[in-house]
């Protein structure tokens, strides 16, 4: 039988390849497990990747290349936002589903027909925080978020949420991604004494700040994006990330996890992996890549043989428990997650622990 | 309660502080470029892989050589100094016509070479350093510095004084400005050309690998930071005309300055943007660079 | 023609030219003399626009032009040739006359780019002129060659050569002669004299002194950035304080 | 002159019949890029091979033209054709307007201001958020239509950004050979003698760097209308270096050599991609290498090449 | 002590020096003249390895030196003054001289005897001594000039190779480097190799003389005779012209 082709589309390369290099290590190792138990329905899955370098020109082209080139029936990823949003048009012309990989609301919302995605919407996260905060009754808040894609979405999320938990933002600070020191912004916020510092980024640059926030004597509370729910933060920031709160996916606590979570069997299956096959942490970024092979496992299993087919049959997913969180696809809803796909959790020991 | 004032004083100063250790590292660097420019006339766009090398070479070291950090230092110089030898050998010398454009790709090539053979032998992971004596805060009026920046601070005092001792006033020093100069009159007084381009490039080498690994315990290290230390480092450098003394190290620490006020008093987002803005002002009004003698070109 | 009012010019501590003021009369060849770092090149470099004089005026066929920029200045008849000549190395012998010649043309950048026919006709008369100014100075035989090529001799004539092609009412040159043997130096007298018989009026800096007072109609002495005398070769010749400064003695 | 017009018609041809050899392909999305860079690469040559005056911000017009084609189109509904000029016009002013301070520097310094330039530019597309999306980038562009023809398919693009680049490259070729061309070689080689011959060369530099970054405010107008998306990454430092590796690659002062640059240094991630994570490093040694041993640049060291192998040839026939 | 042996030098497709043969003797004053683009400079060029020649030997001191590189030449002792001067521009005119005196700076010699010989060179070119703060590039063009042959003096070479070096001087001082010429050989020994393009003065110091054209000795012979020769007078030395050289 032939196999079924899909393509992915990672950043392994580049400024975002935190996210694509786990992704396409994840989705390789899937499609490997999947083949060596046997296909799905007697089919191998064959996996075309490209990196992306994090370039949206670059996506687009690849985009086309796996459409008309390599005739796949999906795509996953990208891995950023952004090249999310280049490589829509392409998908939605080409008619092939698209799993993207990035967080940003904007990529299915408003529902396009060919595209899904696996990674929780920033939304998620910045609620989680949001909940916590005013259960705390810590209003008066500092934002600090990174300047590139994934900083700019969670800023615009955290303005937009704020009003509904009865949040104040008094400082709405941004630092560069490659940028070495962040005093100047902590010194400005720590001179307008907020009740919580908000920063959204990805490694280095929260682990840079949380080491500043120290040099400054900074004891406002410190909260962090899931842009580094990964022990590599830890290692990063080093003893001045104790006590620092982020919300996070449930991988890096699966083994804290009750028996009774729906999601540990996932997890464990999926940290376990990709332990054996990387010997390497997997982190939730490579979970997005799990999700999404996964999904179309899925959709293949329920019979999907054209692209068409597999986009009908992810709206057919229901209360799937993957690594993100548990997916229910709809023909309204591509995104699938409820905000139940994030924990919160604290640095303490060196160590990831769930806040209650 | 403080007012508001001494609070805004203390700020000023915080920002000032941060600036001058941030600066010191682009000044550092930006001398690494001057001094290939001032010795060959090449603006070497590698030099930003050279601090990535030291840094992530100490690492290296420490970490799965399982060196202790005095001795991990002077090996990662050593091998970063040899990289940068063996680029002169094999890619600088053998160039049939050595343009400044051609020169200017060919370290561009060499630095996404150096990049990415650190990419796969060390991964795309950003890594931390230890910092050399502790990371408790120094209190200095409202601010606070970190035992590292004063690390920084001297290390990059030494190395300017240095420099101008070596490049004014001896005459190994005179030869190799001159070799920039003028090639074919630095033979004719029987300077070694290539032997001093050779040289250059081994000293800058070696100095963007120490600046890297200072630099390393407070920004982390990784393969890719080359490329923005380096850029900021060539700003310094031309901001100081491309000398190698003093002058580059006030570029360095003015770009430093500029961008953590811009960053603290105006807008974090814009910061780089007032910086450059305000070069370009400095550029302008004084295109020799901010200490440099107006250079008369003469008919 | 020319005439220059109490220039000076100061470059950091050194005062190289100081309350120099002279003439140059239409249709003569006036040469200007000195030893070594007099000041010469100085003023010819604020002349031709290059430097800006620190103070004084320069007037040309009577309009005021002590501030006009080189190609101002060149659009007004006046050019120049450089003590270590000045090439464009990289284009050939001919191309460096045409660009003399981009003063006297005046397709816009539209019009080259979509090649308008008036653009493609001047294009045509610029290469035929060119071509003439070569025959002129005797180095057309040299057309196709690489400028930066040219031995030094070759070179200087090409520079004279360019600058008649922007067909200038007055030229300045700076030691055009050295370089140049005897009897090299002989022809560029020849050539110098057929320039002025044209009707362009010359001035020249030169330590040659066979060829300026051969050719030259009147002679100022420029010393310690002063001017130190002024007046036709044989009084030059004559004055004690110049031959004590810069011609040495004869005996 | 007769020389120049049987090569521009012969490359016309080569462009023309292109995708039917590639018969629809995915070659033909990147040969649709290729179009653009040689734009863009001729853009900087114009102002680079022949006026020797650097640029390392040529990225930022080039964005300028995409963001202004992006943005007044999608979010203000005008007319794409209408804005192109428009945008153009816009990026020329800008350009004629700091040209004169900035491109009275020289040398590392021009090369520092126009860097500082395209960061600046870079900077403003991140931060104006509420216009340009930000960093997350600004989609829903539309495609360009034309008379009932909407430009949404490789094929369709090719031809629309290749008569574009065509056009370009013979304004370029004209241009190059013409008086003003001419005199930029000579500020190049000498700005005090070319001033002397009454070149005024700083407006001539000012008009060459203007009319350069109208050219890359039309490809960006292009890229726009055919990416339908854009964002500051792709218009950063390193695009404004890469463009210079084009230049030089394919030989400083040739029109047809920035198109051979552009071609190699877009198609090369295409052939290197086999090499997965050694394409990079394959990628900084063959650029030294093509210095090393094309120091002139493909227009010049591809025949020299072709040259050796065919005398290696005949060498040996003799023998 | 320096001989050329069928020195054939190209410029890429230019062939510039065809089959040259010429042999100085130590303490010998010899002169190169010829034309525009005979071939003088090349000539020079060639045995200081600048241009390096593509055929031919080169034998200084019965070692070949052909295929040595610029410097290996220069710490043989040979010493250029190039054609258009050459010096370092940014560089003052002090440190310029300094760098003349590279190599004995690197052979430990003793700081105060390089300092006397700058003096020296101070005492006959005073302007010098006035500007050595100077930058050299913004100095006049004589000044330049006067500069490049104090450079190459401060050598302390055994042989010296001079380009055209009264160009752009004045008479005077013209004077005095021939003077200064003439004492280096008396005093020193030095062997001098001197390109001028006033042939008559050159033909006055020299023992002996090259005539070039086009790439080629076509005459040589001792300076006296060349002096006398029909041909050289007709071409070289100009008919009966008023000689400021003299004094
Ligand atoms: N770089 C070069 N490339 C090509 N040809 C050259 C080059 N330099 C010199 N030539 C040619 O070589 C020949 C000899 O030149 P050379 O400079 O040695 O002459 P010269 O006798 O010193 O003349 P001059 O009196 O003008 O200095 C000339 O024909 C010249 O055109
Ligand atoms: N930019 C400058 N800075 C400092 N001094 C300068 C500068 N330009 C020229 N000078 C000095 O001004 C004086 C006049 O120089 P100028 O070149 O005019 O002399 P000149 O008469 O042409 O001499 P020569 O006959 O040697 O060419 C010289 O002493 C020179 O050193
Ligand atoms: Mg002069
Ligand atoms: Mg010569």
């Amino acid at each position: 039988a032939p196999s079924l082709k899909i393509g992915g589309l990672f950043a392994v390369t580049g400024p975002a390849a935190f996210l694509g290099e786990p992704e396409r290590n994840t989705a390789m190792m899937v499609v490997s497990e999947i083949n060596r138990a046997g296909g799905i329905r007697g089919q191998k899955l064959e996996l075309v990747v490209y990196d992306t370098a994090g370039d949206a020109t670059k996506a687009v082209q690849l985009a086309n290349k796996l459409i008309k080139s390599d005739r796949v029936m999906a795509i996953i990823g990208p891995s950023t936002t952004g090249e999310s949003m280049a490589v829509i048009p392409v998908a939605e012309r080409g008619r092939v589903p698209l799993i993207s990989c990035a967080a940003g609301i904007k990529i299915t919302e408003p529902l396009k027909k060919w595209v899904f995605k696996t990674a929780q919407n920033d939304s998620l996260a910045v609620i989680r925080i949001y909940e916590h905060l005013k259960k705390q009754r810590l209003q008066r808040v500092a934002l600090l978020t990174v300047s590139d894609g994934f900083g700019a979405s969670g800023r615009e999320q955290l303005k937009a949420q704020a009003a509904r938990y009865g949040i104040r933002i008094v400082a709405d600070d941004t630092y560069g991604p490659k940028d070495t020191d962040m005093t100047s912004q902590l010194t400005k916020i720590r001179g307008l004494k907020p009740d919580a510092i908000i920063c959204w980024g990805t490694n280095p640059g929260p682990a840079v700040i949380t080491k500043n926030a120290r040099q400054l004597g900074i004891k406002t509370p410190l909260f962090m994006s899931h842009g580094v729910s990964s022990k590599k933060y830890i290692q990063l920031a080093g003893k001045a990330a104790e006590g620092v709160k982020l919300p996070s996916g449930r991988v890096i606590v699966a083994d804290q996890l009750p028996a009774s979570d729906p999601q540990k069997r996932s997890l464990i299956a999926f940290v376990k992996g990709y332990e054996r096959y990387y010997k390497a942490e997997g982190d939730h970024f490579g979970g997005h890549a799990w999700d999404a092979v996964m999904l179309l496992k899925g959709a293949f299993e329920r019979g999907a043989t054209t692209p068409a087919a597999v986009r009908d049959q992810l709206e057919n997913t229901r209360q799937f428990h993957g690594i993100g969180g548990s997916f229910t696809f709809t023909s309204r809803d591509h995104a699938g997650l409820g905000k139940d796909a994030f924990v919160l959790v604290e640095v303490r020991k060196g160590d990831w622990a769930i806040v209650k | 309660m403080r007012n508001g004032t001494s609070m805004q004083f203390d700020q000023i100063l915080q920002y000032t502080l941060s600036g001058l250790s941030t600066g010191a590292i682009y000044a550092l660097i930006g001398i690494g470029f001057s001094i290939i420019y001032n010795s060959t006339g090449i603006i070497n766009f590698a030099q930003g892989e050279f601090v990535m090398l030291g840094g992530m070479l100490t690492l290296f070291f420490i970490n799965l050589l399982q060196l202790p950090l005095w001795a991990a230092i002077p090996c990662a110089v050593f091998c970063a100094t040899l990289a940068g030898l063996l680029f002169e050998r094999l890619a600088i010398r053998p160039l049939r016509r050595p343009t400044p454009l051609n020169l200017v790709i060919i370290t561009i090539g060499g630095s996404i070479l150096i990049r990415g053979i650190s990419m796969l032998l060390w991964g795309k992971d950003t890594h931390s350093l230890a910092s050399f004596s502790g990371d408790d805060p120094i209190a200095l009026g409202g601010a606070t510095l970190l035992p590292q920046h004063l690390w920084i601070l001297g290390i990059t005092l030494v190395i300017i004084i240095a420099n101008k001792f070596f490049f004014y006033h001896t005459i190994s020093g005179k030869a190799m400005r001159a070799c920039s100069y003028n090639s074919r009159a630095a033979g004719l007084v029987g300077i070694d050309v290539r032997r001093m381009v050779l040289f250059s490039f081994v000293i800058s080498s070696a100095m963007g690998a120490v600046a890297g690994i200072i630099v390393a315990p407070l920004t982390m290290t990784s393969y890719d930071v080359g490329v923005m230390l380096g850029l900021k480092g060539f700003c310094a450098a031309i901001i100081g005309g491309m000398s190698s003394g003093m002058a580059t190290v006030v570029g360095g620490v003015l770009l430093g300055v500029l961008e953590s006020l811009g960053a603290g008093l105006v807008s974090s987002g814009y910061k780089d943007a007032i910086a450059f803005i305000i070069l370009l002002l400095i550029l302008l009004i004084r295109p020799q660079g901010l200490f440099g003698k107006a250079e008369a070109e003469r008919v | 023609m020319l005439e220059l009012s109490a220039i000076s010019q100061v470059f950091g501590g050194v005062t190289a030219l100081k309350d120099v003021s002279f003439n140059v009369a239409r249709g003569e060849i006036t040469g200007v003399i000195g030893p070594n770092g007099a000041g010469k090149t100085t003023l010819f470099n604020i002349i031709s626009g290059i430097y800006s004089q620190s103070s004084g005026t320069i007037a040309l066929e009577g309009k005021d032009v002590s501030r006009a920029t080189p190609d101002r200045l060149a659009r007004l008849g006046m050019v120049r040739t450089f003590q270590n000549i000045e090439l464009f190395g990289a284009m050939t012998v001919r191309e460096n006359v045409m660009v003399g010649l981009h003063s006297r043309s005046s397709s816009g950048l539209l019009a080259c780019s979509l090649k308008m026919p008036w653009s493609l006709r001047e294009e045509k008369r610029i290469r035929a002129e060119a071509l003439k100014w070569l025959e002129f100075t005797g180095i057309a035989d040299l057309a196709d060659s690489i400028a930066g090529n040219l031995p030094f001799g070759k070179g200087r004539l090409l520079e004279i050569a360019r600058a008649l092609a922007v067909e200038p009412r007055i030229i300045l040159m700076d030691e055009p002669a050295a370089g140049l043997n005897s009897r090299e130096t002989l022809a560029l007298a020849q050539l110098i004299r057929r320039i002025r018989d044209m009707g362009i009026t010359i001035a020249l800096v030169e330590h040659d002194m066979e060829l300026v007072m051969d050719i030259c109609d009147r002679i100022v002495v420029l010393n310690l950035g002063m001017k130190l005398a002024e007046g036709t070769p044989r009084e030059i010749q004559e004055n004690h304080e110049v031959i004590a400064a810069y011609l040495g003695d004869d005996d | 002159m007769k020389r120049e017009l049987i090569k521009f018609l012969l490359f016309c041809l080569l462009v023309l019949v292109a995708p039917l050899a590639l018969d629809g392909g995915y070659l033909l999305n990147v040969l649709l890029f290729v179009g653009i860079n040689t734009m863009l690469a001729v853009a900087l040559n114009l102002l680079l091979g022949y006026a020797g005056q650097i640029s390392l911000g040529h990225a930022g017009f080039f964005g300028l033209g995409a963001y202004l084609s992006g943005i007044l189109t999608a979010t203000y509904g005008m007319n794409p054709w209408l804005v192109m000029p428009l945008a153009a016009l816009v990026v020329g002013i800008l350009a004629w307007a700091i040209g004169f301070p900035v491109l009275k520097l020289k040398g590392h310094n021009l090369a520092m201001a126009t860097l500082g330039l395209g960061i600046i530019i870079y900077i403003v597309f991140n931060e104006t958020v509420d216009y340009t999306g930000g960093p997350s980038g600004f989609s829903g562009i539309p495609s360009l239509s034309l008379g009932g023809i909407v430009f949404d398919s490789d094929l369709k693009s090719y031809y629309l950004i290749w008569c574009f680049a065509l056009l370009v490259i013979l304004f370029s070729v004209n241009l190059a050979n013409s008086r003003i061309g001419r005199a930029l070689r000579a500020v190049h080689d000498s700005e005090v003698a070319a001033r002397v011959m009454g070149v005024n060369a700083l407006l001539l530099k000012v008009q060459v760097f203007t009319l350069s970054a109208v050219i890359c405010s039309l490809a960006g107008s292009l890229y726009a209308h055919t990416v339908t998306f854009v964002s500051p990454a792709s218009f950063g430092f390193n695009f404004s270096i890469e463009l210079l590796t084009m230049v030089v690659i394919g030989g400083l002062g040739s029109i047809y050599g920035s198109f051979l640059g552009a071609a190699l240094l877009t198609l090369l991630p295409e052939f290197l991609r086999a090499a997965h994570d050694y394409d990079i490093i394959i990628y900084g040694a063959l650029l030294m290498l093509m210095v090393m041993f094309m120091p002139g640049g493909l227009v010049r060291g591809v025949p020299d090449l072709i040259r050796r192998i065919r005398s290696a040839k005949g060498g040996t026939g003799h023998a | 002590m320096l001989r050329l042996k069928n020195i054939n030098t190209y410029y890429g497709k230019v062939h510039a020096l065809k089959n040259v043969s010429l042999h100085l003797g130590e303490g010998e004053i010899v002169t190169l003249i010829g034309a525009n683009g005979a071939g003088k400079t090349t000539i020079l060029n060639t045995i200081s390895g600048v241009t390096p020649a593509a055929s031919g030997e080169l034998i200084f001191e019965k070692d070949a030196i052909a295929t040595l590189g610029v410097d290996r030449i220069v710490k043989l002792g040979i010493s250029q003054v190039p054609e258009g001067r050459q010096v370092f521009k940014p560089l003052s005119v002090e440190d310029n001289l300094e760098l003349g005196a590279y190599l004995r700076y690197r052979g430990r010699e003793g700081k105060e005897a390089i300092r006397q010989d700058r003096d020296q060179v101070y005492a006959l070119f005073p302007r010098l001594k006035e500007r050595r703060k100077q930058q050299a590039g913004t100095m006049s063009g004589g000044e330049q000039q006067m500069l490049a042959i104090g450079r190459a003096l401060m050598a302390k070479p055994r042989m010296l190779l001079l380009d055209e070096p009264s160009m752009g001087l004045a008479p005077l001082v013209v004077q005095e480097i021939f003077r200064v010429l003439e004492t280096l050989r008396r005093e020193r020994g030095t062997t001098i190799l001197l390109v001028e393009q006033n042939a008559k003065a050159a033909l006055r110091l020299a023992d002996r003389g090259y005539v070039l054209e086009t790439g080629k000795v076509i005459l040589e012979g001792p300076a006296s005779e060349l002096m006398e020769n029909a041909d050289v007078k007709r071409a070289y030395l100009g008919k009966d012209k008023k000689e400021i050289w003299e004094r």
